[in-house]
This record gives structure tokens, sequence and C-alpha cells, in this order.
């Protein structure tokens, strides 16, 4: 999957916005959103929230976690921790990557969020590799995976599965043979 | 402009309304669709069609733009409907050409599985179904003209057995419970048997869960 | 296409194809008439007992399993005990491609054999395969990899490698400046590349 | 040695992943022909001598090439297709005559009635309108995206009626489900990179919005 599709996903997500406008209640197909009236905080699925940034309509505010020190606590856990712990989003990487990148002028200390989380990012990438590769190790055939978020699994996407589908059919040799080679014995000579 | 907005919106309405009596809403429609689309780009094999919940999408899209159109272009609330419309569509498509792929590329196991199932519970549409026939024999046509026919008697069979492509539905993918399940074989060296808890995230081979992906208890994430 | 199933061969695979046309030495133990000429350095009308020939995975195997063998073969020496410990001490210091590009891929036909060598072959290919994921993962996760690597890398490694290698470019991408554009597919853009050297080409 | 030619051939397409090869006819003759001679050869081996053991040998030999010579050209034929296939996805139901000449006629025809197959499948989506599959391929971002034009276009006319004038260097807002199938294609238009993520990702440059205002106003605006 492309992290485009991930973040499609991601989009789905409601966020907080302050309008500069007045409007009555929308029915949207996925759900109704507003009244919308100006100045009062209403919250939408961020696709519509960047888009209306995009055209000057409101104001956004950041998820609730997005504060630098509740992010650094996070980093700090996260470091301690030997398994994952739980974010505050399922697709917290790419709520930052889009609500900063449209709106930074609105989300108070945006650099330090993008930092705290990249960092949050790579220490749980590497905690990833690490864990896949003792995983590889082991004569498991099936890992749990809680608390990593949509992005995190598709980055490790197709290369863990397929690592894994691979070792299976390694494995599965000796056993039945999917080649069209093996079956050649089996075919009649009499077609001859 | 009152009334035509409220006709935009009358299906979305009408549907949410009948939800109280237990029916189905656009909205839980929308997120059928989202899930078989997930679904569908993770597992290997092809899964049981949508086409009643894509049908009834398409119908609701289209319903929304005719009446957008006397909304006036370029009115705020049009845009919002529109920019919805896009984001459904993309999902439709995907999810169809995803399926679209998987018949072409496994067209002659998913054609003999499927005159295995009764016309009711069959895999595929009617429609993908002459698709995939038409592209299958589109194939045959051009291997025996190209090869097949210039080839000694004896060798001219389009081999089923041996040149049916079949998806390895032991492929390893990532999925959520929908709900608590308990004692799923996970096949190995020594099969094991694992429970899900709800909401728990897991890699496994597919074949594991293929049922449970079917029935709605698992999502492929 | 957006399908993204794992390598798993199957009638039309162009890999597989190739896998089974590496060779094995084999010995041919009974008369075979009139088909001489597969062994280029005689002269003989017939293909003769004694005769030792290099075939094709493929040619072999149709000529050895069966309860009547035509030939007996000798399995590559990478497959063998001796290379085992080789692979034992330090397999991702190898590079295995140099051995054989289809070095997993042929060892799993090979190991279809009834040979005393075959036995523990697919343990062997598992292991390898398992202490080299680390590399492999690494060097697709990581962007400063040069791509040539790929070559260093059995068939195998390498259709993993470079899935890891492209889903890391997609990640990156997005990271730098996000989704939302179209972008000209792979398949036009080469064919536009293609064109303007061909273009160039023309007007030396 | 006798089964060479056949993966020969299908090393040709081995060896050029991104595009296709020119259909390599005379190859095929050459395995169509080794494969009637072996063939031959069995038929009158089985008919002179049907008993001897070690003519059962050279039968199940020749068969064995007759198999592998049968796979190779198929495999050959079958990645051509997977790859033609492709290329209806990418240039839509008319192809570059670059391409066409690299293909057999067989070919050309199966392209056109996998074209047709795939139209006939989207029309039937949805109750009467169909849905065209071959858009829509990326997530949508915003309504309206920014191209720049790399070359003189001329008209480009809207679903709507409406129209603007594409000339080279000029920037555009443009409906993104308008424009995708253009930009995508090699029409006369390409997105300069840059400027298409200007603007469908929200990270707009604000040194650039003064020149963008100016050549934004042909075109609508959100």
């Amino acid at each position: 999957m492309d992290p485009n599709e991930v973040e499609f996903l991601g989009e789905k997500q409601l966020v907080s916005i302050v309008p500069n406008f007045n409007f009555d209640m929308i029915h949207l197909i996925s759900g109704s959103i507003g009244p919308f009236r100006a100045g009062l905080p209403v919250k939408i699925p961020i696709w519509l929230a960047i888009n209306l940034k995009q055209q000057h309509k409101c104001r956004i505010i950041g998820q609730e976690w997005m504060d630098v020190e509740d992010l650094k606590n996070i980093k700090e856990e996260e470091k301690k921790s030997k398994v994952f712990t739980k974010m505050p989003s399922n697709h917290y990487m790419d709520e930052v990557h889009m609500l900063l990148g449209a709106a930074s002028d609105d989300i108070p200390n945006a650099d330090e969020i993008r930092t705290a989380v990249k960092d949050i990012w790579d220490i749980r990438m590497s905690k990833l590799r690490t864990s896949i590769n003792a995983f590889l190790k082991s004569e498991g055939t099936h890992a749990k995976l809680d608390h990593l978020t949509a992005m995190e699994i598709n980055n490790v996407r197709p290369l863990l599965p397929h690592a894994l589908d691979q070792m299976v059919r390694l494995q599965q040799i000796g056993q039945a043979s999917a080649t069209a080679d093996s079956r050649e014995e089996s075919q009649n000579m009499s077609s001859i | 402009m009152e009334e035509v907005d409220e006709v935009v919106e009358e299906n979305a309405e009408f549907l949410e309304e009948s939800d109280e009596d237990g029916g189905v809403t656009a909205q839980s429609v929308l997120q059928d669709i989202e899930n078989a689309w997930l679904n569908e780009k993770f597992a290997p094999e092809i899964l049981p069609h949508q086409s009643d919940a894509v049908e009834c999408m398409l119908q609701q899209i289209s319903h929304m733009e005719d009446n957008m159109k006397s909304l006036g272009k370029g009115s705020m609330k049009s845009l919002i409907h529109q920019m919805e419309i896009n984001r459904i569509r993309f999902i439709i498509s995907s999810y169809l050409r995803c399926r679209l792929e998987k018949i072409e590329q496994y067209a002659m196991h998913i054609l003999t599985e499927e005159a295995q199932r009764g016309r009711e519970d069959g895999y595929l549409s009617s429609d993908e179904l002459r698709f995939a026939k038409d592209y299958l024999s589109s194939i045959e046509l051009l291997f025996r003209t190209l090869a097949l026919q210039h080839m000694p008697n004896v060798l001219q069979k389009f081999e089923i057995e041996t040149m049916t492509v079949k998806p390895n539905i032991h492929a390893h993918v990532f999925l959520r419970a929908n709900k608590r399940i308990t004692g799923i074989i996970v096949p190995g060296t020594v099969d094991e048997e694992v429970d899900f808890e709800e909401g728990s995230q897991h890699i496994v081979q597919y074949s594991a869960v293929a049922d449970l992906v079917k029935n709605g208890d698992i999502q492929l994430i | 296409m957006s399908l993204c199933s794992s390598y798993k061969p199957n009638y039309f695979s162009i890999d597989d194809i190739l896998a089974t046309e590496e060779r094995l030495s084999c010995k041919v133990l009974q008369k075979v008439p009139r088909l001489g000429f597969m062994d280029h350095s005689s002269e003989s009308k017939d293909l003769k007992p004694g005769t030792k020939l290099e075939l094709s995975f493929w040619l072999a195997y149709s000529m050895n399993k069966s309860k009547d063998p035509i030939a007996s073969i000798d399995i590559p020496k990478y497959y063998k005990e001796s290379y085992r410990e080789i692979l034992n001490a330090d397999a991702c210091a190898i590079e295995l491609s140099k051995w054989n590009t289809y070095f997993y891929e042929f060892g799993l036909h090979v190991a279809k054999f009834d040979h005393p060598d075959c036995e523990k072959l697919p343990e062997l290919l598992l292991k390898t395969f398992k202490s080299r994921f680390r590399l492999v993962m690494d060097w697709a996760q990581n962007q400063d990899t040069n791509p040539m690597i790929a070559s260093q890398l059995p068939m195998l490694e390498r259709t993993i490698f470079l899935s890891g290698r492209k889903s890391k470019e997609q990640l990156v991408y997005w990271f730098k400046i996000g989704g939302g554009g179209i972008k000209t597919t792979e398949l036009i853009a080469n064919h536009k590349k293609r064109k303007r050297s061909t273009f160039i080409e023309n007007e030396r | 040695m006798f089964g060479r030619r056949g993966v020969e051939l299908v090393k040709e397409l081995d060896q050029s992943l991104d595009s296709i090869p020119p259909f390599n006819e005379e190859l095929i003759t050459e395995i169509l022909e080794e494969m009637q001679r072996l063939y031959n050869e069995n038929r009158i081996d089985v008919n002179t001598r049907p008993d001897d053991h070690e003519t059962y040998l050279s039968i199940k030999v020749r068969h064995a090439v007759l198999k592998r010579d049968k796979r190779c050209i198929l495999a050959y034929l079958y990645n051509r297709l997977r790859r033609i296939r492709q290329m209806r996805w990418e240039f839509g139901s008319i192809l570059p005559p670059e391409i066409t000449v690299s293909l057999s006629k067989p070919e050309v025809q199966w392209f056109d009635s996998y074209s047709k197959c795939l139209a006939t499948y989207m029309k039937s989506i949805g109750d009467n309108h169909g849905l065209n599959l071959t858009s829509d391929l990326a997530p949508p971002k915003s309504l309206f995206i920014e191209v720049k034009c790399i070359a003189d276009y001329g008209k480009f006319e809207f679903g709507d009626g409406e129209s603007v004038q594409l000339k080279k260097n000029t920037y555009h807002l443009l409906p993104r489900s308008e424009c995708e199938q253009l930009v995508r294609q090699d029409g006369c238009v390409l997105l300069s990179p840059r400027s298409l993520t200007v603007n469908c990702k929200r990270h707009c440059e604000r040194k650039d919005q003064e020149t963008k205002r100016e050549s934004l106003s042909a075109c609508r605006s959100l």
C-alpha cells in the first residue's frame, strides 16, 4: 500500500477547527458535520479541515496529544519499554504530517512536535526491525503486533510478510511442490 | 436554495433515519465498502463480491451529483459534497480494480472454483464473471493462434491442471480482530492454537483466518 | 499493478524457468538410442552409459526421477556438506549470487532428487535465509544503500530487497513532500526516457 | 543442445523488464520446428520399435524437451500479454505506434479485445453511468490541482463545456477529475512535480503565492 493511501485513511480522523463562518449542519454520507458557528470549535474530518484551512475559512486546533511535553514523555516511555507502547492515535505519523503541513501557523511549537514525533518513529522502527529479526529466527509462525500503528505496519510491508512467505515455502519443500516440473513425472507417457 | 439543499441530503438523511428500524445507513454501507476494500487489497485470494453495497453507494453518489447541479457551482456546500464523493469514488474504483487484477491473474483458478459454487453464493458479480470468461478465452485464443495450433497434436492442449495460476493462500497478512476469537489453528511445524482478543493485531498466514475474514470477524489491515 | 504478492513459481514464471535452467553434473546410466548428440564431445549416434553431461535441471530431473533412471546426478558443490560449514560460519559474508543467482530456487528444485546430500538441503536453505534476512532488511531500509547491491543477492532475496526498498522510497517521498500528486506511471516514464534517448541518437 | 532456444526466448523478456521487446517470431518458429522434429522422431520410434526399452528412454527424453519448449513459448506469450495489459491501463485504449511495432498482429488484436472486455465491464458498474476504473488511481487530495504546461496544448475543454487555453509555461488550477488522465499520459501537458506538490499538498510556499495568483486567474478557484 502506498503511504498516500494510509494517509487517506488517516484523513478520516476528526480534528477540531474554529471556523470563521456560519453554516448549518451538512449531512455527508460518512456522517453529519456542523453546524458551524464563527469562533466556536467544531470537530470535522481532517480532509475537510485541511481544505477549509486552504481556503482560509478556519483555524485548525491540533490534536490534544500534539503537545511537546506529552510527546517527550511518550518518547521516554517508548525508550524504556521493551514492547511497543500505545500511541495516542493509530495514525499519529500521518496526522502530524498532514496537520503540521497545512497549519503549522495554527499549531504552537510545530517544529518541536515534528522532531519529537520523528524521534518516536525512529525508536519504534528500530525496535520493530530488531523484533522482526528475532521473530524470524524463532520457530514462530504467528506474531502479535499490538499498538503498531497504520503507517508503521505499512512500512514493513511487504518485507516482513514476504520473508515469512518464503520461509514457509522453504519449510514446505520435501512435501508437495508447486512447480510444473514436479508434475512432469505423473503426466502420462501414453500421450506420446 | 434551502430546498435544494434538502434534496441533496435527502438520501443521506433518509438512510440515516431508516437506521432506527435496524436497517442500513449510508454511513454503514460506506464503512462496509471501505472494509471490503482493505480486505480485498490484502487478501491473497478473491473475496465474495459486495456489489449490492457498491451499487447502492454509486446510486447514492449519482443522486447527490444530480441534485448538486441545482445547488450552484462553487458553493461551499456543493464543494464539500464533491470532495466526499471523490473520496468514495476512489475507494470504490480501487476496490474494483483490485478485484479485476486478481480475476486476471487467477482467471482459471477463480473460474474453476466459481463453477463449484451456486449462483447465489458466487464470489464474482455477474459482470465480473463475464469479464473473467472473456479474459480467459481471449488468452486461450492468442495461445492457440500464435503457438498451440502449430504444435504437435498431443501438445496442443491448454492444460488446466499445470497452467492454473493459484493465489498463495499461505501468504502472511496483518489483521485486527473485530471480536474475541478463540482456537485459531496456525499452521507450522507444529500446529499452534491461538486466541485473538478483541481489537488485537496480528500477523499470520491467511489460510488460518480466511473464513473469519469472509464473515467479518477479522479485518485485514 | 497494485497487487503485491510474494514470489511463488507457476507455469508461466520467468524466474522459475530460469532457475530450472541451472545445470547439474549427470552421468548416463543406460543407453539412449539416437540421442548421442547430447554429448558434444562424442561422435556416437547413441548416448552411451558412463557419459558425463552437464544438464539443465528440468532435463536432468526427468532423466533421473524415475524407478528406472536414465542418468544419475551429482548436486552442485555449494549445496554440499563442505560448503555448509562456510555458510554456518558467516552466511552474510558470502556473495551468494556468485554461487548461484538462483541459490534458493535452484536449491528447492535440487532438493527433489533422491540423493543423500539433498536431505539436509531444505534445512540449509532455510537457515541461510534466516541468518541473512537482517542484512537484506537493513539494506532495504537504509536509504544510503547502493541499489546496485541488489545484484549481489540471489534472486529470492533480491525480490524481497527490491520490494522493501520500493516501499522505503515511497515513504521517504511521502515524508518529504507528501502525497496527492499524480505521478507519471513507471511504464510511461520509461517509455519517455527511451524515446528521448532514441531522439538523441538520431540527432547525432 | 536441444531446449536451448526456449530459454533464450524467455531470457529476452527477463532482460527488458520495463518494456516490451519486439515479438521474436523467428525464434518461436525455430522452436516450433524443433518440436515438430522431435515429435516426428518419437512417432517413428513408437511405430518401428514399440516394445524396445531403450527406445522408450529416447522417447521420454524427447518428450521432456517438447514440454519444456511448450512451457517456454507459452510463458513468453503470457508474460508479454501481462505487459500489454498493463499498457491498456497506463496508455489508454490507443497504443503508441512505437509499441505497436513490437507486437505481433494477434497481440494487437488481443489488446483490442482486452480493451473491449474492460470497457464492457466498466460500463456495467453502477446503474447507468458506469465507472471509469482507469482514473482515480491515487487518493484524492483536493478538488483542484495545479498544472504547469510544458508544451502548447491548445484548448482544453472541461466536462461542463467550459474551456481554458493551455500555453507553454503557464500555470493552471484545473479540476483534478478532468486532468488526471491528461497528466498521467504523455499528453502535451506535464506537471512540473514541484508545482504539483505546491498545490495539492497543502505546503504552499508563500514566496510563490504572488506569481501564482496571476496565472491562476484563468481558472476557477475554490
